[in-house]
């Protein structure tokens, strides 16, 4: 019996065990979605946004309560492979470890986009903005993959850390801020209108961003997981 | 222990002078800015310090490369060693920026592209060493600080280019994109100094380095001997 | 079925294993004896490719570590003393996901007969999150027989575990061994060791320091031996 | 040698346990002055505050980045409690459990202060905006003793859950935002030079609930700690 | 000096321990045998005042649980399975941390006695972060009897341990046993309990099924004692 599974078989059966899992304890979609609630709540107080400013920094909110509900899951996504050994149960199956970095990926970016998903007509509702516009779904979904593309990588080795409950924002955040800047930047450009010529920079720069981060995960997630 | 090699005592005097001639060159020799007046003269060390903080983070990038395919823990000296000194320089990069500012933008601080990257450049290696000091097991530590490296070497590069890519009140003067963005008419004496804090604080950069890998080098052979005590 | 030459592990500085020689013929059960901090664990994880030698080579099951890492894994099963399970999936989405990540053909019918074998048949659709601790370990012991592994390595097996718990643990690794497999296992339950191996060695400061078979140790008393190995 | 201590001398122990090992590791704080500065950060980016509205948000931005950091630190300082049995190895004293409660609160304060008083000169410096005004640090000092005390009976819960890495936040939040919303209003009522009969209502609204949270989480944290 | 009547504890709708029954006498060194899952853990955890009685009484040192928890924590010493000590400061800190905790005069030379007991002694300035197993596994017990206590709780102290900890332990056990305390100890290992204990309870699905002196069980096996308690 010394099958090996192909690199999409093994990437599909690690998102389908993610997903099974969450389905049934819903604990980690439940934490992104409270707390993505309690963030934008908190901007509302903290910040008393008056509703002529509104418009120009909904996409900047939008962006941080995402980055800030994804550090969670991400964070428990991955102490959830560490806490029992399943890590190296991951890692004694005969399949190339980058189909476990896309596995983890894959069900990370499911996550989020269902958090996303719920989260953006709660918004719009609560601040009166139309936020279903194709071009912001777009920016959305490519932010979203740079965002976990690398916060999946920072995450395994935050787990490994002896200071695993702090560490991930603090790895994350100055390394992604190039993509959620340029996610901002985009976002509010489809959100106010502005000519194509002003939101091509910051697309492009997303879209370089996300090929880069992933070439790096991909190249590198092995020597994060070995020991 | 193996003795102060020549060359790297020749460097030590060697960056005593260029410092000391540096400090004299930008405090006295250059001529006082017009417009500015004296603060200017900070400029000389400003960008000094911020073109080998930037080297040496680069730099580390491509060591952390290196470590990972060779997996020889000397590099992971070496990348420590550019990350520590480039993290001081850059450091007083900012803090010679921000004394400029004050007179310069009547700020100390403002959110330009080019500070609020540059502090983030910073940040990222601040993370790298909280990193590397949650990790206990050396090799382990030495991996995941060259990927950390190696994704951070990209914000040096922003930073750089950040004033070329977006709108920003800091000036640029190196390849300046067009002839209407604002620029610092320089002196030739200006010019002279310029390019000598460059060199100075190249031979600084690189004396700190060699030392700092020395001393790493002698840390190693610490715990070696430590371990064999024991 | 496993050689190794000369293996050295460090940690940074500190040689964990120091020129480890080690041979096992395939069939052999190999009880590995140690003081805490000897470095089996080390040695094991290094054996079942989730870490890396530092020197050495390093050969399991015809296959070169760490070049050759996923035909080795594919002939390899690993019981550490966590269980590597999934507590919110049931024992038999557990051994799904890992039936798939082995791909092992014709799963369902292999799960059935490793949940009979380790005694969950009536429980498999049970969350593994209920189970006790024995429990646990059963399953963990499926998990890694599930690809019919020609080498088990078993990292403290008994930790932990009641008396009936350590009687079926007994009964499945009389029955892996039974099956020609190749098995290490590491222990600090001298008895134990005693009943199950055919071999003995005793892995102090990094390299094997003593080692004997059950018929060389004929009625010498392993305790003693043992002993004897650590004084020398 | 059936002595036991007071309660004084045995809330001190835990203080001076807690400053020792954090003195020795650095972790704690260095982890949330770096969060800080990221929060500060990714606030501007968000939000890309202008400099007329700064004026007005920044009590906001400020105590925002607090409660951030704050929930970092608590979460870590609890988990090293519960990390390797330690809660347990006070539980076992013969103490009274409100001095192992005051302990903590007391430790985790002084990490807080620590931080608010690094922080401080840094935001004014980064905003142009003074903020050594003795009635801004009141409210600071104010607001941190709520927000800590609460923080810490939460933190005690959340480390005992199995998403502990999730959970702080989600509970902390929602109960502490009236904590957080009348300091926020108190310290803008400071930094704008308000009237004190502006500001006395929301500093008197602070002083009520630091009270009722001190004496609810003295009352409870026999029950959270114990199983 | 420890006397439980009709113990109940509950997690909820499941009853762990169901009207348990249980009496030492001072001096006595009480093994307490039972399967996974059958309470052991539970039931220390409620004597050591960590966690509270559903129903029952129980009275420890003289006195009542869980009114009187602080006089109960004063004469107790309990060792679990963690090592209940801060990574983070050295062995002395942690005994001076817990000293005051305590509330012990004469700390100092209080401390310098436990540490040579527990042969630390040279290792006091060191960071419990670089100690091995064993060597944290001595400074717990270093830590439980620093105050001296007349009732002392092990929770399977020697799991994990190799050979040379393991007769360490013994060793303290036994001089803790000599100096008159009352001791209860839960272990899986049999022989070691054989060893150590005077008296051997089996706690089996809540309740003490059996309960049998050094003397009384004679010459017979204490696995076929255990057996036998369990099988009825
Ligand atoms: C990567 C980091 C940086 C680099 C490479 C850099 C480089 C330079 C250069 C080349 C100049 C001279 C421009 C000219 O005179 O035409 C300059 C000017 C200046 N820089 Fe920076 N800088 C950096 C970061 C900063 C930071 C962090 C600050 C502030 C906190 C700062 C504040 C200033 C100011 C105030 C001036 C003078 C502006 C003026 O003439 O109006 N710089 N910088
Ligand atoms: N990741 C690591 N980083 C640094 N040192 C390590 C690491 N893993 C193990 N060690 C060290 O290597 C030595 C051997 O550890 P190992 O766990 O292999 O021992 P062991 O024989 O399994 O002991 P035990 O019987 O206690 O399980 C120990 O001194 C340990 O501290
Ligand atoms: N906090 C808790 N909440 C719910 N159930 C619990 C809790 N603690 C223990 N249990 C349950 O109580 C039962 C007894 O557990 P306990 O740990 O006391 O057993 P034990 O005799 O110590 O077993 P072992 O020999 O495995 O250590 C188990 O079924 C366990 O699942
Ligand atoms: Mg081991
Ligand atoms: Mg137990």
């Amino acid at each position: 019996m010394q099958l090996r599974p192909s690199f999409l078989k093994a990437t599909l059966a690690v998102v389908r065990k993610d997903l099974s899992a969450e389905f049934r304890s819903r604990e980690l979609l439940s934490a992104m979605l409270v707390f993505s609630m309690l963030v934008i709540l908190i901007f509302n107080f903290a910040l008393e946004l008056e509703p002529a400013t509104r418009k120009e920094v909904s996409a900047g909110v939008l962006w941080t309560t995402f980055a800030f509900a994804g550090t969670l899951g991400l964070n428990r996504s991955m102490a959830v492979e560490k806490d029992r050994g399943c890590l190296d149960g991951l890692l004694l199956a005969p399949v190339d470890r980058s189909a476990i970095y896309f596995g983890k990926v894959i069900s990370n970016l499911a996550f989020m986009f269902i958090v996303e998903i719920i989260v953006l007509p709660i918004y719009s509702m609560l601040y009166g903005i139309n936020l279903f516009n194709p071009g912001l779904l777009l920016v959305i979904l490519l932010g979203s993959i740079g965002y976990i593309g690398v916060g999946t990588l920072l995450a395994s080795m935050a787990v490994q850390a002896r200071t695993r409950e702090v560490l991930l924002p603090i790895l994350l955040f100055p390394i992604v801020i190039p993509v959620l800047l340029s996610a901002v930047k985009a976002s509010s450009g489809f959100l106010t209108g502005a000519p194509m010529t002003e939101i091509m920079p910051p697309l492009n720069l997303l879209i370089v961003y996300n090929l880069i981060f992933l070439a790096i995960a991909f190249m590198t997630f092995d020597q994060v997981v070995e020991e | 222990m193996t003795p102060k090699p020549t060359l790297l005592k020749i460097f030590d005097w060697l960056s005593v002078i260029c410092l000391i001639v540096a400090t004299y060159l930008a405090l006295v020799f250059a001529p006082t800015e017009l417009v500015m007046g004296q603060v200017q003269r900070v400029f000389y060390f400003h960008i000094g310090t911020a073109w080998v903080g930037l080297l040496g983070f680069i730099f580390s990038a491509l060591l952390g490369i290196v470590y990972l395919v060779t997996k020889d823990m000397k590099w992971d000296i070496v990348e420590v060693a550019a990350v520590e000194i480039s993290v001081v320089f850059f450091f007083i990069t900012i803090v010679l920026g921000a004394i400029w500012a004050r007179p310069a933008w009547n700020t100390w601080w403002t959110w330009d592209p080019r500070l609020t990257t540059a502090a983030i450049t910073e940040l990222v290696y601040v993370a790298y060493f909280m990193l590397r000091a949650g990790i206990e097991d050396p090799d382990r530590r030495a991996r995941f600080g060259a990927v950390y490296a190696l994704l951070g070497g990209l914000s040096a590069p922003i930073t750089f280019m950040a004033i070329r890519l977006f709108r920003s009140i800091h000036p640029v003067i190196i390849g300046a994109a067009n002839e209407n963005q604002e620029k610092m008419s320089m002196s030739g004496d200006m010019r002279v100094v310029f390019f000598f804090a460059l060199f100075a604080f190249t031979v600084i950069f690189i004396d700190l380095f060699w030392n700092r890998i020395r001393l790493g080098q002698l840390q190693e052979k610490v715990e070696r001997l430590k371990l064999k005590v024991m | 079925m496993i050689e190794v030459k000369k293996l050295v592990k460090r940690f940074g500085m500190k040689a964990v294993l120091r020129g480890l020689d080690f041979n096992v013929q395939p069939g052999e059960f190999v009880a590995l004896l140690g003081p805490n901090g000897a470095g089996k664990t080390t040695f094991l994880r290094i054996l079942a490719s989730l870490s890396r030698p530092s020197l050495g080579d390093v050969n399991v099951a015809g296959y070169r570590l760490p070049n050759q890492a996923a035909q080795v894994r594919a002939r390899l099963g690993v019981v550490s003393h966590l269980p590597l399970l999934y507590a919110d999936l049931t024992a038999e989405e557990n051994l799904d996901f890992y039936a798939r990540m082995y791909g092992i053909p014709d799963a369902p019918s292999r799960m059935t007969e490793v949940l009979q074998m380790v005694g969950l048949e009536a429980r498999r659709r049970d969350l593994v999150r209920t189970f006790s601790r024995g429990m646990q370990q059963r399953l963990a012991i499926g998990r890694a027989v599930l690809h019919d592994p020609e080498v088990m390595l078993f990292d403290e097996p008994y930790t932990g575990l009641d008396q009936d718990a350590s009687s079926m643990l007994d009964e499945v690794l009389k029955s892996v061994a039974a099956q020609g497999r190749t098995v290490v296992m590491t222990s600090h339950d001298l008895a134990r060791s005693e009943d199950l191996a055919t071999r003995f060695d005793v892995l102090s400061r990094g390299v094997i320091v003593a080692s004997a078979s059950r018929e060389s140790l004929g009625n010498a008393n392993l305790l003693t031996f043992y002993k004897q190995a650590l004084a020398a």
